[in-house]
C-alpha cells in the first residue's frame, strides 16, 4: 500500500502556512526606536565607567570657550530662554526620541566632544541619559547638579561641599538611628535586621514537558 | 522530479533564509524606549518619603522596599522591611524572584534617587510593574522623617501639621516613642487624619 | 502573547481537553501518513519507504521555521517555550536503547498507539512491554540516578552550543533535509518494492 | 483489500504534523509526547498494587503527588487522543482490522517476540532519555534543542546500525 503521489493538498497546506507567516509579518509592528545595549550591557556600563560631569567641569571649559562639550539642555523651551549653558541646544526631555533630535544626537555620535545633558536637576536628566546610552550612544554624560547648582554657582570659590554629589550619603544613617535609640535600645549600635527573602516565585510558569 | 517539490523545496529555502534576516531574539516583553521615556517624563514612579513613611507607619503590607546601594552600605543601614538588591545584581533570577512578588510595590532606594532611578529603568525596560522610587533617598528620609526641621513661623498651617506628622514619623522610626510615651501616642493618632488632606512637600 | 498557557492566557484547566484534541489531531495524521505499519516503518532502515524520515523531517522543520517566525512576530515567547534539558550521556544511551527498540519491533511509542487502536496485535504487544520497560527502569533507578543526571548542559539549543545564529542553523537544517529528500528518493526508486 | 485507502503523502502528513506540533508549542508551550503517559500508567499501577513501595521509591515518588492523580496528566489525555484519532482514521479509510504484520519470512510467534522485546528497550530507553521518538526527537527538534537532535541521531544511528542484523523481519 503506497501513498497517494498527488500535491495537491501539501501545496494547500504549504501555501496557507506561508500565508499566515506573511500576514504575521505584515501585521506586526517592529519600534522604530530599539535598544543597542541588553539590560546586563546596561549594567555592566552603569557600573564600569564614569558616566557624570561635574558641573564645575563644565563651567571652566565655557569659560575658556573649548568645544570639550557639547551641552544639550532638556528643559522647556521657556526655561531655556530664561537663562542656560552658553551655546548649550535645548531639546526638552519629551523630545529627544523624535526624529531630529536622533539625527542631532546621531551627528555628535562618533566626535571626541561629550554630550553634556543636564535639567533642572541631575534626576531629571537621568532617565533621557539612560535612554540614549541604552540606544548605544557612548558619548554622552549627565551634569551633576544640573541647572538648578550651575546657576547658582560662584566659579571664583569652587569649593561649595560639593553638594551636587546626591549620591554621597549625607548624613551617617546608622548612627542617627542608634543616637535617636538610645534611650530605649541602651547603646547598641544599628538595629540589624534579619531580612527574609521571599520565597521564591515567578508568574509564568514554565512548562514542564517532555515524555 | 515533480515541479510541486522543486517549488516547495524554494519556498522552504526563502523561509529559512528569511529568518537570517530578520533580527534574531527580539525581546517581545520589553517597554520600547519611547514608551520608557514617557514614562519618565511623567514622573509618576516617584513617591515622597512622606508617603513612604505613612505607609509603613499604616503597616501597608504592600510595600516593599528594595535598597539597590551596595551591599556594605545596606549592611550598616537599611529601612525597615528593605531587602538589599545592589546594581549589579539586578537581573539575577533571585532579585526576579522579590521583584515579581504578587501584590506589592516596589520602590527602590538609594542615597540620593539617581542610582534607584537607573534601576527604575532597567527593571521597567525589563517589563516589570509596580516599581517606584523614594524620590529624594536616603538623603531626604533623614532630613524630612529622622531629623524634620520646624518651619518658619511664617509658614501657612500646612507646613506646621506636616511638621507634625514627620515628628510622630521620626518618633516611630527612631525607636523613641517610649520615652516621652503620653503626649506622643497622642500625636500619632492624630497625623493619620492630619496628613490625609497634606498639601505642603517641604523638604528636598 | 503566546504560548498561552503558560502566559496564563487561557486558564489551565483547559489543559486536558487541548491534550485531547491535539491527541485526537496527532494520531489522526500518524494513521493518515502510515505510521500504524511497522513494515512501512522499518522501511526508513532497509530504503524502501522512507516515510518516517519525510514526515518527520518536514515536521520537525515547519514547526522549527514556523516557531522562530512565530517568536520575531512577536506571537509566542521562546523563553516560556519547554526546551527539554540536555543529559548528554543518557540521553546517548537511551537513544541507543530505543533505536535497537525500533529496529526490533517497529514501532516508537506513539506509532504503536495508532497501530494498537486499528488492531494491529504486535502493536499491542509493543505497547504493553514498554510498561515493563518503563517499570524495570524505575525498579532499578537507584542503581542508575547518578547515570541518569550526568553531563547535563541545562535547557540548551543547538544553534547556542554551535555558536550560530537561529537563521543559519535553519538552513543547514533545511537544506540537509532537503538533500535527505532527494537522496532517499534515489535509493527508493533502485530498491524492489516490498509489499506489505 | 483494495477498498482501504492510500496513505497520505507523506510530505503533505509532515506538514500537517510540523503545524500540529506549532499550533500545540504556541497553546501549551511544550510539545507532543507518547511515552509519558505509558510512565503514568506504570506509576499509577505501582501506586495501586504497592502503594508504599511507590512512595519509597526514589523515582515512582517523583510523579506522585497528593493533590493530582498521576494520570491527571497532559500525557495521558493527549494518549486517549491519539487512540481515537487512529481508530477515526484507520475506520475512514478502512484499516481496522486485527492483524500481526509480519514479513513473509517469519511466523506470527517470532513477530511478537521481537515486538515484545522492542516494546521493553524502549520503554527502558526512553526513560534513559526522558522522552520518546515523539517527546524528545520531534518535539526536541522543533524548538532546536540540543537534547532533541542528540535523541534524534542516537536512535536512528544505532538503528542503522543493527538493520542488518534484523533483515530478516522486515524485508
Amino acid at each position: 500500500m503506497r501513498e497517494i503521489y498527488k500535491t495537491t493538498r501539501l501545496s494547500v497546506a504549504s501555501v496557507l502556512f506561508v500565508a499566515v507567516i506573511i500576514v504575521g509579518l505584515i501585521t506586526t509592528r517592529r519600534p522604530d526606536i530599539e535598544y543597542a545595549l541588553t539590560p546586563q550591557q546596561t549594567i555592566e556600563k552603569l557600573k564600569n565607567s564614569n558616566n557624570e560631569i561635574s558641573p564645575l567641569e563644565v563651567a571652566k571649559s565655557m569659560k575658556v570657550g573649548g568645544n570639550q562639550f557639547v551641552c544639550i539642555d532638556l528643559r522647556s523651551p521657556y526655561d531655556f530662554s530664561k537663562g542656560n549653558i552658553s551655546g548649550s541646544v535645548n531639546i526638552p526631555a519629551n523630545r529627544i526620541l523624535e526624529k531630529e533630535s536622533l539625527e542631532f544626537f546621531d551627528k555628535n555620535a562618533g566626535k571626541t566632544a561629550t554630550i553634556v545633558l543636564y535639567d533642572e536637576n541631575q534626576s531629571l536628566a537621568n532617565g533621557p541619559w539612560m535612554i540614549l546610552m541604552q540606544l548605544g550612544y557612548t558619548n554622552v554624560k549627565m551634569m551633576q547638579g544640573g541647572w538648578d547648582f550651575y546657576a547658582k554657582m560662584n566659579l571664583e570659590s569652587p569649593d561649595q561641599n560639593l553638594s551636587w554629589q546626591v549620591e554621597t550619603p549625607k548624613y551617617n544613617y546608622a548612627a542617627i538611628k542608634a543616637s535617636s535609640s538610645q534611650s530605649v535600645t541602651s547603646g547598641t549600635p544599628a538595629e540589624k535586621k534579619e531580612v527574609v527573602l521571599p520565597e521564591k516565585k515567578v508568574k509564568t510558569k514554565k512548562v514542564e514537558g517532555g515524555c | 522530479m515533480n515541479k510541486t517539490y522543486v517549488i516547495l523545496a524554494l519556498v522552504l529555502v526563502l523561509l529559512g533564509i528569511g529568518l537570517i534576516f530578520l533580527k534574531a531574539n527580539p525581546n517581545n516583553t520589553e517597554i520600547p524606549p519611547d514608551k520608557l521615556l514617557n514614562e519618565l517624563n511623567d514622573n509618576t514612579h516617584y513617591i515622597s518619603t512622606d508617603d513612604l513613611a505613612q505607609r509603613i507607619i499604616e503597616g501597608d503590607p504592600s510595600v516593599q522596599l528594595i535598597d539597590v546601594r551596595t551591599a556594605k552600605d545596606a549592611a550598616g543601614f537599611m529601612l525597615p522591611g528593605a531587602i538589599n538588591v545592589p546594581m549589579g545584581d539586578l537581573l539575577t533570577e533571585e532579585s526576579k524572584a522579590v521583584l515579581t512578588q504578587d501584590g506589592k510595590d516596589f520602590i527602590f532606594y538609594c542615597n540620593g534617587d539617581i542610582l534607584a532611578n537607573q534601576a527604575w529603568i532597567i527593571s521597567r525596560r525589563a517589563g516589570l510593574a509596580r516599581l517606584h522610587v523614594l524620590k529624594g533617598g536616603l538623603n531626604c528620609w533623614v532630613e524630612t522623617i529622622l531629623q524634620p526641621k520646624p518651619p518658619a513661623p511664617t509658614e501657612p498651617q500646612e507646613a506646621f501639621d506636616l511638621y507634625q506628622a514627620r515628628l510622630g514619623a521620626s518618633q516611630f522610626f527612631t525607636g523613641a516613642t517610649i520615652e516621652v510615651k503620653k503626649s506622643e501616642t497622642k500625636e500619632n493618632v492624630d497625623l493619620t487624619k492630619k496628613t490625609k488632606t497634606r498639601k505642603v512637600e517641604g523638604g528636598c | 502573547m503566546g504560548p498561552l498557557i503558560p502566559s496564563n492566557i487561557l486558564d489551565p484547566s483547559w489543559n486536558n481537553v487541548i491534550a485531547l484534541i491535539v491527541g485526537i489531531a496527532f494520531g489522526f495524521i500518524l494513521e493518515s501518513s502510515g505510521f500504524s505499519s511497522s513494515r512501512k516503518l522499518a522501511g526508513v532502515f532497509y530504503g524502501y519507504d522512507f516515510v518516517v524520515l519525510k514526515v518527520f523531517f518536514t515536521a520537525a522543520i515547519t514547526a522549527a521555521v514556523g516557531l522562530y517566525y512565530f517568536e520575531y512576530v512577536g506571537w509566542i515567547n521562546m523563553s516560556l517555550v519547554y526546551i527539554n534539558p540536555t543529559y548528554v550521556a543518557s540521553t546517548i544511551v537511551g537513544g541507543m536503547i530505543m533505536g535497537l527498540g525500533f529496529i526490533m519491533g517497529g514501532y516508537c511509542p506513539g506509532t504503536s498507539y495508532c497501530a494498537a487502536a486499528i488492531g494491529k496485535i504486535d502493536a499491542i504487544v509493543f505497547s504493553t512491554a514498554m510498561l515493563v520497560g518503563i517499570l524495570i527502569f524505575s525498579e532499578f533507578y537507584p542503581l542508575l540516578e547518578s547515570f541518569y543526571n550526568s553531563g547535563f548542559l541545562g535547557n540548551v539549543t543547538v544553534y547556542e552550543v554551535l555558536g550560530l545564529p537561529v537563521g543559519w542553523f535553519m538552513i543547514i537544517l533545511i537544506v540537509v533535509a532537503l538533500g535527505a529528500f532527494y537522496v532517499t528518493s534515489l535509493i527508493q526508486d533502485k530498491i524492489k518494492e516490498v509489499d506489505y | 483489500m483494495d477498498k482501504s485507502k492510500k496513505y497520505w503523502n507523506p510530505y503533505f502528513g509532515g506538514v500537517m504534523l510540523g503545524l500540529l506540533l506549532l499550533a500545540t508549542i504556541y497553546v501549551t508551550g511544550r510539545g507532543l509526547g507518547a511515552s509519558g503517559a505509558a510512565k503514568s500508567t506504570v506509576v499509577t499501577v505501582v501506586d495501586a498494587v504497592a502503594p508504599i513501595h511507590a512512595e519509597n521509591s526514589a523515582y515512582y515518588s517523583k510523579f506522585l503527588s497528593d493533590d493530582k492523580h498521576p494520570m491527571n496528566e497532559w500525557l495521558v489525555f493527549e494518549v486517549i487522543g491519539i487512540l481515537a484519532g487512529a481508530f477515526l482514521s484507520g475506520a475512514l479509510s478502512g484499516r481496522l482490522k486485527f492483524v500481526v504484520e509480519h514479513s513473509p519470512k517469519i511466523t506470527t510467534k517470532s513477530r511478537l517476540i521481537m515486538a515484545a522485546l522492542g516494546g521493553l528497550a524502549f520503554g527502558l530507553g526512553s526513560q534513559f532519555a526522558r522522552g520518546c521518538t515523539s517527546g524528545a526527537a520531534l518535539s526536541g527538534m522543533a524548538t532546536l534543542s540540543l537534547a532533541g537532535f542528540i535523541a534524534m541521531m542516537s536512535i536512528f544511528g544505532t538503528a542503522y546500525a543493527f538493520a542488518y542484523l534484523f533483515r530478516k523481519f522486515w524485508i
